[in-house]
């Protein structure tokens, strides 16, 4: 029997990849890959709970965190193509129209 | 060393490499004949077409043409495979590959008779789903690696299709699960048996004609072909491919053709199985193997295929569009809604 | 019953209407939305009057309006006698006024303003007389100040119009300062500032004694004082009657309105409502007295010589203002009510006829311009020959019989400048005369003195404007007769009818004494018509004359005793100087400049230091973002 | 020792998918490389008996998702992408934010303690089937989460058509 904990190390690792593509990454699109990592870390951990705990609630969690990540990609890359419309670049370190 | 092989090899390793073999074996007994299947496909449709056309179609190789299939693929296997300078060489070699692996992998949940199926899943019919929009990867990437304008446009065209018509198709499949209350299709083959009419397509009728539309489709075939117009586009996303990744485009087409045939079989047809009332009818029908009428209604379904194909004009993208989102999907809409309220009431 | 309270709020629908859809859908029609209003708050105001006459007395709270600890405040009404006769004051004088004005401001810009404006005097008037509380009263009394100031400035792009305005407003400060601590005063003693639980309990406070300022200061008397600070200011009384001569730039209608039949009289109101608390104190009253007498004294002896028409009966008003505030002075107040109630109705038909003259005369206001005008606009003669009888004290017009009850029961009170104030009062009535009949005649005989163009251009005023003239007039003339005294075999009425609310002094006179007072108010009206006949008349060189010889007189009176003038020197000069030099130069310049400058510029240089951490980069604020959680998670882990 | 091994596979390769993915320099492989990792994650998902988790995972995440992913890949033209740089200057901050975090949180599991355990046993999902006891508890229990999902979607739709429309210059 793998233990619960092998599957939370699993999510911490992979989930600190997507952190660490997040912040290091110029291209917004592997950014926003990057998040869909992180968010899969989270699902792993949870299904493994759901799993081991044998309640579904975890399950139904993954259910929502999923809807919300494709809500969050459509929005996300929308917002992108329009971004890539004014302004010719996808990378982050372009941006800075907000600098203080 | 042989205290290691000991160890491994116990009663319980040997059981499940026993399972694994006849997995296997299953694997390749489909493959073998879904291939001819395939290959014969392409023989039938230019048969049929042809007569159709008032033309005797393929006639000089081997009786009325009998081999034509074999040397189509003799001479594809030997063909130069030509790959373009600009190309992005790991996906080029990919995507048809993907696409062929993802038509595939779908036969492996079908249940061709009373308990022969690769794997007896109980997400099935969702299993067919997932695959099927795999397709659309192969498709993408081999109209974006070859770099070409005519591949790279077909590609888009054809994702953007698939993509919108599987949403339909899932929709119009939604109707079936609430009547047989399971993705599984073995199942749902059963539920139809059961039930009084014998196949779904009777009380589901919008679902299956969604179903038909979207399958057509699907499969990127007339009058849906846009992504491989001619006149417009060349070949469309396999403009660029030859010899041997040409014929995995093309199998890979025509066993979605034939996956999709045997999802109609299965889910709206009845499977294996014919309606009680006619076995009731005539006893004698009970004999006759549930292969039969499978391949019967497959090979109907496939028949309907070449029939469109030789009947009717292409449609505009536009106008494809359109179907998809304005008619198709409202109307699978509905019949969810429809079968919901019918079943709740207890009419269906 | 409860429909009494249209007669407020019709008034305010009407200016909520027009304030908001006049300027663009009403425009040359907003007159019939307020005319309306106000002609349905007459109508429920006389029914509601018969219900008074027939003895129903209404006294309720609206709703709750400020519940602060022990101070509880109501929108309330009282309806009783007093009020009923403000009721029927106001709204036949503000129901004629505003036909009066469709004439009169026809063709004018700013048409649905003055009309919203006018609504809401209404509105603001009747508040302030059918209150039932102190504060309800101070609500309508800084309503109409705020309207007086809008109307009196309703020429806003006339200086000395707007200034008027401003001067109003700051003059009425320095009385209503006063009437606000009066209301302080009051709940700190009776702990309520409604009317009826304060009256009925100040009695027993009569005799307490407050220690201000080290002296002990009878509690009645200052309470009666403050108050009267608010009447002094609002009814222009000495020293605070500068105000009312200049608010006559204000359109006519307004003057007669506003500055003559109701607001001004808020401060006779005030003191005849709060009559309970005044008689307590023999000083405040006595303080009253004396100074409505010295102020129609000197408002009067002012009009003698003052050649603006307008201001002439501005004068007048704030003459016969200073009469009932002598009439309340010796406890008279039915009389002073009813001197109020005369003088609404002649006073406002003055200014309604001057306005008429106005009009004529395309705004020319200087009397030595005029003449003659009787031939060219009968109506407007002989309707203000009438006020100007009937303010003279002609026997058997209104203001005879208010003004002798007033100089009888001052003459026979038990005040002790009772007789003092009496031949003040019989002077007054004389000089009254003679002002009045100079304007008469300098106006309407004798040869036209104005340009020949003015000439060619007199004619009467229209329909609108006459037929409240005329209406008006019955009022000046009949108006007097429901309080015709028992002497003269009236019944007296009026005074019957305010007596449960003011009670009645106790006259201390014989018959024949009180024929006496008859007849030397009589002959004061008749030798001041006399004299002026004489002076305007027949011997017009004798003015010429008389101004050359008393040169120094005249010149006091001619500048209104310099009062203007001393003002600006005790008040306003230092004022602006301070403002100037110390408010402007020093703390303004110095102190709130650094302060307002400083903040910011100290704020800008904190924020260009902060905002070197906006880099704008997102990857920056993630990384942040990372930190925190990597420092939360530490610490819980260390925990 | 054989589901040891299963685990051990799936966990290696999704690990070091998940660095390739976010190494690439071309955005094109690195969605084939996730498109690989979904599917092991799908496979992890088999393994802990979540069949229809699994079933959407690959439906939703790869047959949408990242095939939107690569479609604005497509619409966008990423040619000079191959030749920049792919981090940022100050990556061994990120790195080391990361590790230090990730040391954190492995210790922290360790310490993790399990709850009580539910009424979802494997043999109660087997006997319902996994579909049948999802849904039951998604459309009973969890109604309004559901419906408030379904309202995010359509949000996020007429979001992205309007984000997404090239604006038609008005007159």
């Amino acid at each position: 029997m793998v233990p619960l904990n092998w599957y939370l190390m699993l999510s911490a690792v992979v989930f600190m990849i997507g952190v660490f593509g997040f912040l290091t990454r110029r291209n917004i699109i592997i950014m926003f890959m990057s998040i869909e990592l992180m968010l899969n870390a989270v699902n792993i951990s949870l299904v493994a709970f759901s799993h081991y705990l044998q309640d579904m609630r975890g399950q139904i969690l993954v259910i929502f965190i999923i809807t919300v990540a494709a809500a969050e990609a459509a929005i996300g890359l929308a917002i992108i193509i329009a971004l890539f419309r004014n302004k010719d670049t996808v990378h982050v370190d372009e941006m800075n129209e907000m600098k203080g | 060393m042989s205290d290691i092989l000991n160890i491994l090899i116990t009663e319980e390793t040997l059981n499940m490499l026993m399972k694994i073999g006849i997995i296997f074996l299953k694997i390749a007994v489909v493959l073998g004949i879904t291939l001819l299947h395939v290959a014969y496909a392409t023989y039938w449709e230019r048969k049929v077409i042809g007569h159709m056309q008032v033309r005797l179609g393929p006639i000089e190789v081997g009786w009325h043409g009998f081999l034509q299939p074999i040397a189509d693929g003799v001479k594809l296997f030997f063909k130069e495979d030509i790959i373009p300078a600009n190309a992005d060489k790991p996906l080029f070699y990919l995507a048809p590959v993907i696409f062929m692996v993802s038509a595939l992998t779908s036969l492996s949940v079908l249940p061709f008779f009373d308990g022969f199926v690769i794997a007896d899943i109980n997400i099935g019919l969702l299993f067919l789903f997932a695959m099927s929009s795999l397709g659309a990867y192969g498709i993408i990437l081999s109209g974006w690696a070859s770099n070409s304008k005519y591949s790279f446009l077909g590609g888009l065209r054809s994702a953007s299709q698939v993509i919108s018509y599987e949403i339909a198709m899932g929709l119009s499949l939604v109707g079936v699960m609430m009547m047989a209350g399971s993705l599984n299709l073995s199942d749902i083959v059963r539920a139809q048996h059961q039930y009084p009419t014998g196949m779904f397509a009777i009380p589901q009728f919008l679902g299956f004609f969604v179903f038909i539309v979207a399958a057509f489709a699907e499969t990127n075939r007339l009058p849906f072909d846009l992504p491989e117009a001619e006149s417009e586009l060349v070949a469309g996303y396999f403009t660029e491919y030859s010899g041997f990744r040409f014929a995995l485009f093309f199998l890979g087409e025509y066993t979605a053709m034939l996956i999709m045939s045997s999802i109609a079989a299965l889910c709206f047809l009845g499977g294996w199985t014919i309606p009680k009332f006619i076995t009731d009818a005539m006893p004698l029908l009970m004999n006759v193997p549930g292969i039969v009428w499978f391949l019967i209604k497959v090979y109907a379904f496939m028949f309907f295929y070449y029939w469109v194909r030789a009947t009717l004009p292409r449609y505009r993208y536009d106008q494809l569009m359109a179907i998809g989102w304005k008619i198709l999907i409202p109307l699978a809409l509905f019949n969810i809604v429809l079968t919901g309220t019918l079943r709740t009431m207890g009419v269906l | 019953m409860s429909n009494y309270l249209l007669i407020p709020f019709l008034p305010l629908a009407a200016f909520l209407i027009n304030i908001l859809f006049g300027r663009k859908y009403l425009k040359e029609n907003s007159h019939w939305v307020s005319i309306l209003a106000v002609a349905g708050s007459w109508i429920v105001t006389v029914a509601t009057l018969f219900d008074v006459l027939a003895g129903r007395v209404i006294n309720e709270d609206l709703y709750s309006w400020i519940v602060s600890g022990e101070f509880k405040v109501s929108v309330g009404f009282l309806i009783d006698q007093l009020t009923a006769v403000m009721l029927i004051v106001v709204t036949t004088c503000s129901t004629l006024i505003h036909i009066y004005s469709v004439g009169y401001m026809h063709g004018d810009k700013g048409y649905y303003r003055f009309f919203a404006y006018l609504s809401l005097f209404t509105f603001c008037m009747l508040m302030l007389v059918m209150a039932n509380n102190f504060l309800q009263l101070y609500f309508g009394w800084e309503g109409v100040g705020l309207c007086s100031y809008f109307l009196i400035g309703y020429y806003f792009d006339k200086k000395s119009a707007s200034d008027a305005g401003k001067k109003a407003f700051i003059v009425n400060r320095f009385g209503d300062f006063g009437f606000g601590l009066g209301i302080i005063m009051i709940f700190l003693t009776f702990g309520t500032i409604y009317y009826e639980p304060v009256f009925s309990q100040a009695k027993g406070f009569a005799s307490q004694t407050i220690n201000f300022l080290g002296y002990d200061v009878h509690l009645m008397t200052l309470i009666a004082l403050l108050l009267f600070c608010g009447s002094i200011g609002k009814s222009a009384q000495m020293p605070l009657h500068v105000w009312l001569p200049d608010a006559m730039e204000g359109p006519t209608p307004v003057s007669a309105l506003i500055h003559a039949a109701t607001m001004v009289t808020a401060g006779v109101f005030l003191v005849a409502r709060c009559s309970p608390i005044f008689s307590l104190s023999e000083t405040a009253l006595m303080i009253v007295a004396l100074t409505g007498a010295i102020t129609s004294l000197f408002a009067a002896t002012i009009g003698l010589v003052q050649n603006d028409i307008k201001r002439i009966i501005a004068y007048s008003t704030i003459s016969q203002l200073g009469y009932m505030f002598l009439a309340a002075g010796v406890g008279a107040y039915t009389a002073g009510m009813f001197h109020l109630y005369t003088h609404a109705f002649f006073k406002a038909l003055l200014f309604l006829c001057a306005g008429s003259v106005m009009h004529a005369m395309s705004g020319e206001l200087d009397l030595q311009k005029m003449g003659g005008l009787k031939k060219y606009m009968p109506v407007t003669y002989w309707t203000m020959l009438f006020a100007s009888l009937s303010i003279a004290g002609v026997p058997g017009f209104a203001g005879f019989f208010s003004k002798d009850e007033i100089l009888w029961l001052a003459y026979s009170g038990s005040s002790p400048v009772g007789k003092f104030v009496w031949v003040i009062g019989t002077v007054v009535a004389f000089l009254t005369a003679f002002y009045s009949f100079r304007l008469i005649f300098l106006t309407f005989h004798g040869k036209f003195r104005g340009t020949h163009e003015q000439e060619h251009h007199l004619h009467e005023s229209p329909k609108a404007m006459t037929i409240p003239l005329v209406i008006l007039c019955i009022g000046a003339v009949a108006s007097g007769w429901v309080g015709i005294p028992h002497l003269l075999g009236g019944g007296a009425h009026f005074t019957e009818f305010l007596k449960p609310v003011l009670g009645h002094p106790e006259a201390h006179g014989t018959h024949a004494e009180e024929w006496m007072v008859m007849a030397i108010s009589i002959i004061a009206g008749f030798s001041g018509i006399g004299l002026a006949a004489l002076f305007y008349l027949v011997k017009t060189d004798i003015p010429v004359m008389l101004t050359q010889k008393f040169n120094a007189a005249y010149k006091i009176l001619w500048n209104k005793y310099y009062v203007d003038e001393l003002y600006s020197f005790i008040i306003v000069r230092p004022a602006i100087w301070t403002a100037k030099n110390i408010l402007i130069g020093i703390t303004d310049a110095r102190i709130i400049e650094a302060v307002v400058n400083g903040v910011p510029k100290g704020i800008g240089e904190f924020s260009r230091i902060l905002r070197k951490v906006q880099t704008g980069l997102l990857q920056h604020y993630a990384a942040i973002m990372a930190l925190g959680v990597l420092i939360i998670v530490a610490m819980m882990l260390l925990r | 020792m054989l589901p040891e091994l299963f685990f051990g596979y799936f966990a290696a390769v999704i690990i070091l998918l998940s660095v390739i993915v976010i190494t690439r320099r071309n955005p094109v492989h690195s969605v084939m490389w996730m498109l690989l990792l979904f599917f092991h994650i799908a496979g992890l998902y088999l393994f802990l008996n979540a069949e229809f988790i699994a079933a959407i995972q690959v439906i939703v995440y790869a047959g949408a998702i990242l095939v939107l992913f690569l479609f604005v890949l497509l619409l966008l033209n990423l040619r000079e992408e191959l030749k920049v740089k792919r981090f940022v200057g100050a990556w061994p901050a990120g790195l080391f934010i990361t590790t230090a975090i990730l040391v954190i949180v492995l210790g922290a599991v360790k310490s993790f303690v399990p709850g009580p355990a539910g009424k979802y046993s494997i043999e109660f999902i087997k006997q319902e089937t996994h579909t049948k006891a999802l849904g039951k508890l998604l459309y009973t229990d969890y109604l309004f989460p559901f419906e408030i999902a379904s309202l995010v979607l359509l949000v996020a739709i007429i979001g992205a058509i309007v984000l997404a429309k090239r604006k038609t210059r008005s007159k």
